[in-house]
């Protein structure tokens, strides 16, 4: 970092918020626009059915719950980051965790649109939350989805909670250096805070709290949701591997998915200074880190397979391998396992391009994943004659790019309502403004 | 890439957005002229127009409706007593109360089988055919009487179409029979008719209602002898649930 | 903490303020005042310094960790009793007899209230002992300049005669400004209530 | 409501929930009527069902039926317990009632799109009559078979106004009657006692599916084939080209070259009589063996065995079906009468005396003679009862010509179908709930058909017709009785052999002085039927409430009067593959595709539904070099047809099979334009013997077509993939041990049971649900299981099981709660077809119950899973979780037409779209039992559950048995101690209610040593079978199931 000052922070971070250029609106008017065009299969499903969607028996479940583990997925890393690292204090990331942890929020909030989506009938959905009613009816908090309804919900809570708290004292420097309605409205936000050594004292206290209690979410809530298929007996489901496995692949996605918003954002709003390369090497190592936990994973499922002689379980291993969903396979094991192993080089790992190509072919592999277990697990079930192998149609495709659509806007909202990096938290990492030179200075 | 599956969609891997939208409806309907053949019914997403307010305010219900009454989204009850008007004002006390008539005279069918039973017409003039009909007791101004000798029209006339009062959705199992026997009380369910003109219905009929009492009677829920383990049929769902 | 000088023995002066661009100096100027016996200050800095608070606070913990133990306890007891509860009311005779109230799966969700509980503790802590939304901050204490660059000390509660040596303290540890502390006559005073330490 | 509502409410009971709903507070409480009776028929208790015993009308067996009516309207038909000559009902029968109230029904007598009432139809019909009679121009009758009271009708009233009676159906018994003509000189059909043949050998008579008669025919051969009754387990060897329900239970299935069938018979029969010393063995001396096993392409060796199995022990020799309908059909029947005299069967299992008469039949070339006539003009007025010329008949014919040319053509149908034109006088006669008839198919057994309800539509049975127009013709008395007649083809005359109780009435002619048909039928049976013993009255209510008078007569034999060997055919010539055209048994003749569940409900074979479909080779598949996807063309010298394909083993690799039934012009929304009709490839050949069409004998071209194929198996995999679902023993040791000790015949019934835990005293993690009075529990023999699809029929009636329609079927969505597994193994003599309707097991320990959110699902008391509609929210995790896949989801919120809403069960909830649905054990029964037995303070005893589910009642070979496992005395409990009992997946130990008990084969596929042989511990699978590639590689010998896996010691115990 060049010698930046406390007063350079504010002004670098401040800079893109609220002045929107014409490539911000017109992104930001696409995005609307794909949200409110797919929005509507939404609505068409929900009006004529689940049968617009390509579901049959034996498959029931297929691109909406994939779509909800990678959502989830994603969120993970930004807790990993922002909460995780506190903890073991490393320094690469203060630039990131700001957006890392917005990146974790909006990636719940569209995760949470599929349980609506998903269930038969949406407009009962609310019956999985446990309220007192009139009809005596509660819940079977035996039922892994209920674990999940839970899961979910207070990952949500508390992530956003660490999120708004993290934010007060940067709320504080925007009400500080704007003037008119914005510095009113950003004064309420901001609830007062003036930096008094009583308010950062409790802050700090609190903020390590917040940062411990998110840190087992961010094994718990994946483990949770890995149980939806753990606890079921179909074969290629049942295995105590899924936790782990797919934990890691939530963080591997999740680095690739920070990856892919951070390059764009650093250039687009000149934040060089704040997130630069050595942060994306950071990411990129953790990436291939995981990557290699995948690897390792894919092998254990094949080899417990085999070595367990079960039939229902190999031959729904090889039907992954050679049956109707062999590219689904194909593309899995290319994304998940080759292509990161180019960032082994450092040549690779420390240019732009190379860095945002390889994150969207890891975050493609990683929807690929869990469509691999999901379908083609269902579609080679027990009974050979109920082996029927299913296709998704254009409302899933729709849906599919409305999480997608869903989930820029509120990040592109993010970017210009919020400052995306921690200005306190990088003030704090630089050498302090010293009168004298530093041998006698304050310790 | 004819090699894959014909209704599979082709994952374009460059960008979701352009694979989502290309993934054309492949798997279109085969035929179009089924579809008229075979519609598929649609759902009414939108509220309804009424106000979610329980249907008739009685005193009996406010104090049953818990936090959240959500269930007023399925037909349930009868619409309130304002809203509906009976072919023939039947004055249930005159017959019960003056008179003594037993329920189950008219409704016979009570004890013996599901529906209770709403008397044919030819029970009713049974007794009219003789008495209180055209002024013959010095009484001429009896206008149900009249209505009721013009559905007779005697022996050939239409079917009396009484408004159902008490009237449970139809996925309801609800079997007089077992209740009757089992010693319930008319008035327990269907309110003190005696005194009624015409009846009305006085509980809410609603799910958490019967429940109050089923949960009562299956004193013994853990799964002690026989006679204990048959009363906690009482909270099984199919007993009520076709 | 230093106990709060009752207000009605001394007259007061307006609060002090001083301002810092450097943080030695700052930090010369919180040692010397707590020598000369001001206890009673409020350090703004535009992010948090561990050396402040060391000198503030010389190590003394914040009380939101209580709140965060309370709160983890009730959601952990409240959500499993809600469990256990509610089978009992109802015990569908769930698959192959398994017990009403199951430990294993219980404990999933037991954990995730206890989690979620323990977070909306640690918030509710956060907001009392911060007193946030604070509004009863001396307007002193609300320089802009304190959430980008510079420091600040402020001393409310400050008795007419101490004024001087306050100032003197500030002006020699390097600040690059500082005003207040003017014995303003009685009734200009305004009456600050209970002393509440911002 | 098209529905006149006055006469249907007011003679109706009382309809508690009107269709329509005046007016409405809002959407969500209805205002709804109650409408009592005026006069209430006394004992009349409004909702509980009334059931009425009946014969169903839907083909000419005329098999017993039961009808239940609930407020006033028919919801539900079942097989009548008191008929004798078989049990349940096929699926054509259940679809009878779905054809009661079909949204095509016409109001009334239509002609020209103008409405009529009956009493100017009938007088247009008398004037046509007239004026044709005056003209000089014949009066004809063109229709199904018709027996009992009809046919007496018919026969009086065509002696008196001279008609020329044409009977015929597409898939007739005409080449069989002419063969018993020239066999024992006497047109009539032998009736099969296949209960103790110990062998059957059958060339091509499809006697488990569409042949006639076949109900009786599947309750003998279940009982044959159960190793418990007579200690012997039948052989089935079947000489036919394709592998239908019945050849797919055969143990040898030996497809011979095309159109040699008539020489196997005879090579045969030479081979037995020389086992036997047959004493007119000379009859055989020209018969070259080893000839014919070289022209067919089966071993001598294999003749040989055939002959002895024949030889040793009690057979039956079955002739030819529509597969074999060659031009030699006649001459192959009575070859196998041949057969059955040498090996004495005639008198033992094929028996006269109590034979099948299917009233007058006619031949195929009587049908094209009056048709030749009817082009020439000759033809003046033209009843058609039933049949539907312009399908049934090939394209060379040119019916629909025919039939313009006719003066009048009045047509006896509740629906316009292809043969229907606007000039066609169309005369509903109503459906068979509906109108008084009676049907006497084997002598002495008379079915009597009562109206379940007031008819729908403003319909007259053909009785009453007939009789209208002779008042109104003023017909002379008739002086005598008429003859059930049976035509040769050439217009000569047998007598049939319709057998009279000697009352001195019996010999009067019926005349036609009778005020109805039902007092027609009435006046019959008790002139011909009533013994004469008591008053009739009282005899008659005895009658209407057993449903008809069953006591059949006794089996005689008939003397074989054979004079000489028919000469051979020439085989099919040509290279290409030989054309075999065979009827499915949802189409039937093509009369039943107007039914949405007939088209829907999956044939046994191909699992295909909504269309046509032809069967192929496999290797023949690769030879064309087919992809999945494509479709063929078959084109012959006449026609050519465009259709998908099914890839079957169970074809010869020379042949190509097309389904028959499919491909109409106008039959109304469900059946037109569906599938092809293959009669547009053939030419009207016609068998020499009987006049019969000769279907098998032409050869087409196959090439692959670029048009999409439509077809779609709804059973998945053709194989097991070496998985023991559908698990077969060896009929040797199912015999060694028919009952006892469970576990001695397959190990799989109980996985062998690891001691340890036992002493460990180790059992479950969790204890067994308490079951306090009743495990509600089934038990289906696979044995006899032949995937007819009669239980899938039964449970969609009674379940209100709503279909979906071809496009929805097509992406996997089929509603049916039960599932009929199809696996086909092996090939050729190998092959082996086994069938497994896998319906919700009501687990113990169930994998769906556990995952369920918001417990819609949960194990309820009596050992049911159950599952509540209201409280399904769709998250479809329990599919997902069942391993037997046997969930259904609604997709949409489907509809059926207006007219079908009466045909709802209202015992049953009828489910919106997102709501999970699955067996329910028939809960609504279930229920109604328990609550009637509950008034005498009693459980339900074992005899009221064992045919209660609507499956079990309705499957024609009982293989399903439902009872309650803690009567330990129950049939049920008794089967699941049965040596050949074993739990679908047991080693998930989910702890199924449903258990299966494995079929007996003589003839394992590959010949591999029978599954799951007694040695203790037969090895595992070897190592795990690597790349068992999905696409049907057939697995060579049956897998031994993995040894691991503990069964259920505990809730067997408990039974």
């Amino acid at each position: 970092m060049k010698n930046l000052t406390y007063k350079d922070v504010n002004k670098d971070v401040l800079r893109p918020l609220f002045t929107p250029d014409y490539a911000y609106l017109g992104v930001l008017g696409a995005t609307l626009t794909v949200l409110v065009v797919t929005g509507l299969c939404w609505l068409y499903q929900m009006v004529y059915g689940l049968g617009v969607a390509g579901y049959h028996p034996p498959v029931f479940w297929g691109v909406y719950i994939t779509t909800f583990v990678f959502w989830i997925g994603i969120g993970h890393a930004g807790t990993l980051i922002s909460a995780v690292l506190f903890l073991t204090r490393s320094r690469w990331r203060t630039g990131v965790y700001r957006a890392a942890e917005a990146m974790t929020i909006f990636a719940v909030m569209t995760a949470a649109l599929f349980p609506a989506i998903h269930v038969g009938r949406a407009w009962y959905a609310y019956w999985l939350f446990p309220y007192p009613n009139q009809r005596q009816l509660w819940q079977n908090f035996k039922s892994p989805l209920m674990w999940d309804v839970f899961a979910v919900s207070t990952y949500f809570t508390v992530s956003t909670i660490f999120f708004a708290i993290g934010l007060v004292p940067d709320i504080a420097s925007v009400r500080d250096s704007t003037t008119g309605f914005t510095k009113k409205l950003y004064g309420v936000m901001a609830m007062g805070w003036r930096g008094t050594d009583r308010q950062w004292h409790h802050y700090m206290a609190a903020y390590g709290f917040f940062a411990a209690i998110a840190t087992p979410l961010v094994l718990s809530v994946h483990s949770v949701v890995s149980w939806d298929f753990a606890m079921a007996d179909t074969p290629g489901w049942h295995s105590t591997i899924f936790p782990p496995y797919f934990v890691a692949g939530a963080i591997f996605s999740g680095c690739a998915m920070v990856i892919t918003l951070m390059l764009p954002l650093s250039i687009l709003f000149k934040l060089e200074d704040y997130i630069h390369v050595w942060h994306f090497e950071h990411l990129a190592k953790l990436c291939v880190f995981t990557g290699g936990i995948l690897t390792y994973a894919y092998g254990t499922e094949y080899y417990v397979a085999w070595y367990s002689d079960n039939q229902y379980e190999w031959g729904t291993f090889m039907d992954r391998v050679y049956g109707k969903y062999w590219w689904v396979f194909a593309v899995m094991v290319f994304c998940n396992c080759i292509a990161p192993l180019v960032w082994w080089f450092k040549k690779v790992r420390t240019n732009y391009v190379g860095l945002f190509v390889v994150s969207l072919i890891i975050n493609v592999g990683m929807w690929f994943e869990r469509f691999n277990i999901i379908a083609s697990s269902l579609a080679h079930n027990f009974d050979p004659a109920g082996w029927v192998y299913y296709y998704p149609t254009w409302v899933e495709g729709g849906i599919l790019v409305m999480s997608f659509a869903w989930f820029f806007l509120w990040f592109l909202l993010f970017v210009k309502i919020m400052p995306s990096v921690a200005i306190a938290e990088v003030k704090e990492a630089m050498r302090p403004p010293l009168k004298y030179e530093p041998e006698h200075a304050a310790k | 890439m004819r090699s894959l599956p014909r209704a599979s969609v082709v994952f374009v891997l460059v960008s979701a957005p352009l694979w989502a939208m290309s993934s054309c409806a492949t798997n279109a309907i085969a035929n179009p002229a089924d579809e008229a053949i075979f519609p598929i019914g649609s759902k009414n997403l939108l509220p309804n127009a009424v106000v979610d307010m329980p249907m008739s305010a009685s005193p009996l219900e406010i104090d049953k409706m818990t936090f959240f009454n959500e269930d007023l989204s399925v037909a349930v009850g009868a619409p309130p007593a304002e809203a509906i008007t009976q072919p023939i004002a039947f004055p249930h006390s005159l017959h019960v109360k003056d008179l003594g008539m037993d329920c189950q005279y008219c409704h016979s069918s009570a004890r013996k089988e599901v529906h209770a039973g709403v008397p044919p017409t030819q029970l009713c003039m049974g007794c009219h055919s003789l008495i209180a009909s055209d002024g013959k007791d010095g009484n001429p101004d009896r206008p149900e009487l009249e209505k009721l000798k013009a559905f007779w029209a005697d022996g050939k006339g239409d079917p009396i179409r009484w408004v159902k009062v008490h009237d449970l959705p139809d996925y309801v199992y609800f079997s007089h029979k077992r209740h009757v026997l089992g010693g319930v009380q008319c008035q327990e369910c269907h309110g003190q008719v005696q005194e009624m003109g015409v009846a009305q219905r006085v509980a809410s009929l609603q799910m958490g209602w019967c429940l109050d009492c089923h949960a009562q009677h299956s004193l013994d829920d853990s799964y002690g002898t026989q006679q204990e383990l048959r009363r906690s049929e009482l909270k099984d769902c199919w007993t009520c649930h076709k | 903490m230093s106990v709060a000088v009752p207000v009605e023995l001394a007259a007061a002066a307006s609060p002090v303020k001083a301002v810092y661009a450097h943080m030695d100096c700052l930090m010369t100027g919180i040692v010397n005042l707590k020598k000369a016996g001001f206890t009673d200050l409020m350090v703004m800095t535009p992010m948090p310094r561990h050396e402040v608070e060391e000198a503030v606070y010389e190590g003394e913990p914040s009380p939101v960790r209580w709140f965060t133990l309370c709160g983890g306890l009730f959601g952990g007891t409240m959500v499993f009793s809600l469990m256990s509860l509610t089978h009992a009311n109802w015990p569908m005779i769930l698959p192959g007899g398994k017990p009403v109230v199951s430990v294993p799966p219980f404990m999933v969700i037991t954990f995730e209230g206890t989690v979620l509980w323990a977070a909306l503790g640690t918030l509710v802590g956060l907001l009392l002992n911060c007193r946030l939304p604070a509004t009863d901050l001396p307007e002193e204490a609300c320089d802009p300049r304190f959430s980008s660059d510079c420091f600040g000390i402020v001393l409310e509660r400050v008795g007419a005669n101490d004024a001087a040596q306050i100032r003197h303290i500030l002006e020699h540890s390097g600040a690059i400004e500082v005003t207040g502390g003017v014995a303003a006559s009685p009734g200009a005073v305004a009456n600050h209530g209970d002393s509440h330490h911002g | 409501m098209d529905l006149n509502r006055r006469d249907f409410l007011k003679s109706a009971s009382l309809a508690t929930a009107a269709t329509a709903t005046a007016c409405t507070i809002d959407a969500r409480t209805p205002i709804e009527h109650v409408l009592p009776y005026v006069q209430m028929p006394e004992d009349e208790l409004p909702g509980t069902a009334t059931y009425f015993s009946t014969a169903c009308g839907e083909c000419a067996s005329g098999c017993g039926a039961v009808a239940r009516a609930k407020e006033g309207r028919v919801v539900m038909v079942e097989g009548n317990p008191d008929w004798t000559e078989g049990h349940g009902l096929c699926t054509r029968g259940h679809f009878g009632l779905v054809g009661a109230y079909s949204p095509e029904r016409v109001e009334g007598p239509v002609t020209g799109g103008a409405n009529l009432d009956w009493d100017t139809a009938l007088q247009r019909v008398a004037e046509a009559v007239k004026a044709a009679q005056a003209a000089g121009k014949s009066v004809a009758w063109l229709g199904n078979y018709r027996t009992g009271s009809l046919d007496t009708l018919l026969g009086e009233f065509g002696t008196a106004t001279g008609l020329r009676r044409v009977h015929w159906e597409a898939f007739g018994v005409e080449s069989l009657l002419a063969a018993s003509r020239a066999a024992f000189g006497v047109a009539t059909l032998p009736t099969y006692e296949l209960a103790n043949a110990q062998v059957i050998l059958s060339f091509g008579m499809d006697f488990l599916g569409t042949a006639y008669g076949a109900m009786g025919m599947s309750k003998g051969w279940s009982s044959a084939k159960n190793p418990a009754n007579g200690g012997f387990v039948t052989r089935l060897v079947c000489v036919e080209p394709r592998a239908g329900v019945t050849a797919a239970q055969s143990d040898h299935f030996l497809p011979p070259n095309p159109g040699t069938e008539l020489a196997v018979a005879l090579a045969i029969a030479k081979l037995a009589a020389d086992k036997v010393k047959y004493p007119n063995a000379a009859l055989l001396a020209a018969v070259d063996v080893s000839a014919a096993a070289q022209a067919s392409g089966i071993s001598e060796e294999k003749l040989n065995e055939v002959a002895v199995w024949i030889t040793d022990k009690a057979s039956v020799i079955l002739p030819g079906g529509p597969a074999n309908a060659g031009t030699s059909s006649s001459d192959l029947a009575a070859v196998t009468y041949l057969l059955n005299d040498i090996c004495g069967n005639i008198g033992k299992t094929v028996v006269f005396g109590k034979e099948q008469s299917y009233g007058t039949v006619s031949a195929y070339a009587d049908a094209k003679a009056l048709l030749d006539d009817a082009r020439a003009g000759k033809v003046g007025v033209l009843f058609i009862d039933g049949a539907n010329p312009v399908y049934n008949l090939p394209a060379e014919d040119k019916a629909a010509e025919a039939l313009a040319a006719v003066g009048l053509v009045v047509q006896f149908a509740n629906e316009p179908d292809d043969s229907t034109t606007p000039a066609t006088l169309l005369l509903p006669p109503g459906s068979s709930l509906e109108g008084w008839g009676d049907a006497n198919v084997t002598s002495g057994v008379h079915t009597l058909q009562q109206p379940g309800m007031t008819p729908l539509k403003l319909s007259r049975t053909v009785g009453d017709v007939l009789l209208g127009v002779a008042k109104l013709l003023a017909l002379p008395e008739p002086s005598a009785r008429s003859n059930v007649e049976f035509s040769v083809g050439d217009g000569s005359v047998v007598p049939g052999s319709e057998v009279y109780t000697p009352s001195t009435v019996a010999q009067q002619p019926m005349g036609f002085a009778h005020e109805s048909f039902r007092v027609y039928v009435q006046e019959r049976w008790k002139r011909r039927v009533w013994d004469g013993v008591g008053t009739f009255d009282t005899w008659w209510v005895g009658v209407r409430q057993k449903g008809g008078s069953f006591n059949p007569a006794a089996a005689s034999a008939l003397p074989l009067t054979l004079a000489a060997l028919p000469a051979l055919p020439a085989a099919i010539a040509g290279a290409e593959l030989a054309l075999c055209i065979f009827p499915s048994s949802n189409f039937g003749d093509g009369r039943y595709s107007n039914r949405p569940w007939a088209q829907e409900l999956p044939d046994p074979i191909s699992t295909s539904s909504w269309g046509s479909w032809a069967e192929i080779h496999p290797k023949t598949v690769a030879a064309l070099g087919l992809r999945e996807t494509d479709s063929i063309k078959v084109k012959t010298a006449v026609g050519e047809v465009t259709l998908g394909y099914f890839a079957t083993p169970g074809v010869r690799e020379d042949t190509v099979a097309i389904v028959y039934g499919n491909g109409h012009t106008n039959v109304g929304r469900y059946g037109t334009g569906r599938g092809v009709n293959p009669l547009s490839l053939i030419s009207s050949a016609v068998d020499g013997g009987s006049g019969a069409l000769a279907t098998y004998t032409t050869r087409a071209a196959v090439t692959r077509s670029d048009v999409t194929s439509d077809f779609f198996a709804l059973s998945g995999n053709l194989t097991m993939d070496g998985r023991p679902v559908a698990v077969a023993c060896s009929a040797d040791e199912a015999v060694a041990q028919p009952t006892g000790k469970a576990g001695s015949v397959l190990h799989l019934h109980e996985p062998e049971w690891d001691k340890r835990l036992d002493d460990a005293n180790i059992h479950d993690f969790f204890p067994e649900p308490q079951h306090p009075t009743y495990r509600f529990a089934m038990a289906i023999d696979l044995n006899s299981c032949t995937g007819c699809g009669a239980c899938i029929a039964a449970c969609a009636l009674e379940n209100n099981i709503p279909f979906v329609g071809p496009d929805q079927v097509r992406r996997g969505r089929g509603m049916s709660w039960i599932r009929m597994d199809r696996f086909i193994e092996g090939e050729g003599e190998h092959l082996d077809i086994r069938h497994l309707p896998s319906m919700c097991q009501h687990c113990s320990h169930a994998p769906c119950e556990g995952v369920c959110p918001v417990l819609a699902t949960y194990h309820n008391l009596d050992g049911l899973n159950a599952m509540i509609y209201n409280r399904c929210v769709g998250t479809r995790y329990c599919a997902n979780n069942c391993p037997y896949t046997v969930r259904r989801f609604n997709y949409h919120t489907w509809t059926w037409p207006e007219s079908m809403y009466l045909m709802l069960n209202p015992d049953v909830s009828v489910r919106e779209m997102g709501v999970m649905e699955k067996c329910t054990y028939c809960v609504q029964r279930t229920r109604s039992v328990k609550d009637s037995w509950r008034d005498v303070h009693e459980t339900v005893p074992d005899k009221a559950l064992e045919k209660l589910t609507a499956c079990a009642s309705a499957c024609p070979t009982q293989s399903i048995t439902f009872g309650n496992l803690k009567d330990s005395a129950g049939t049920v409990s008794k089967l699941f101690l049965n040596p050949r009992t074993y739990t679908l997946f047991g080693e998930l130990n989910t702890k199924p209610g449903t258990r299966y008990l494995a079929k007996a084969r003589h003839h394992l596929a590959g010949g591999a040593p029978a599954h799951g042989s007694p040695a203790h511990g037969s090895p595992a699978h070897g190592s795990p079978a690597h790349g068992a590639p999905a696409h049907g590689e057939p697995t060579h010998g049956l897998p031994a199931a993995p040894e691991s896996g503990h069964g259920s010691p505990a809730e067997h115990k408990e039974g």
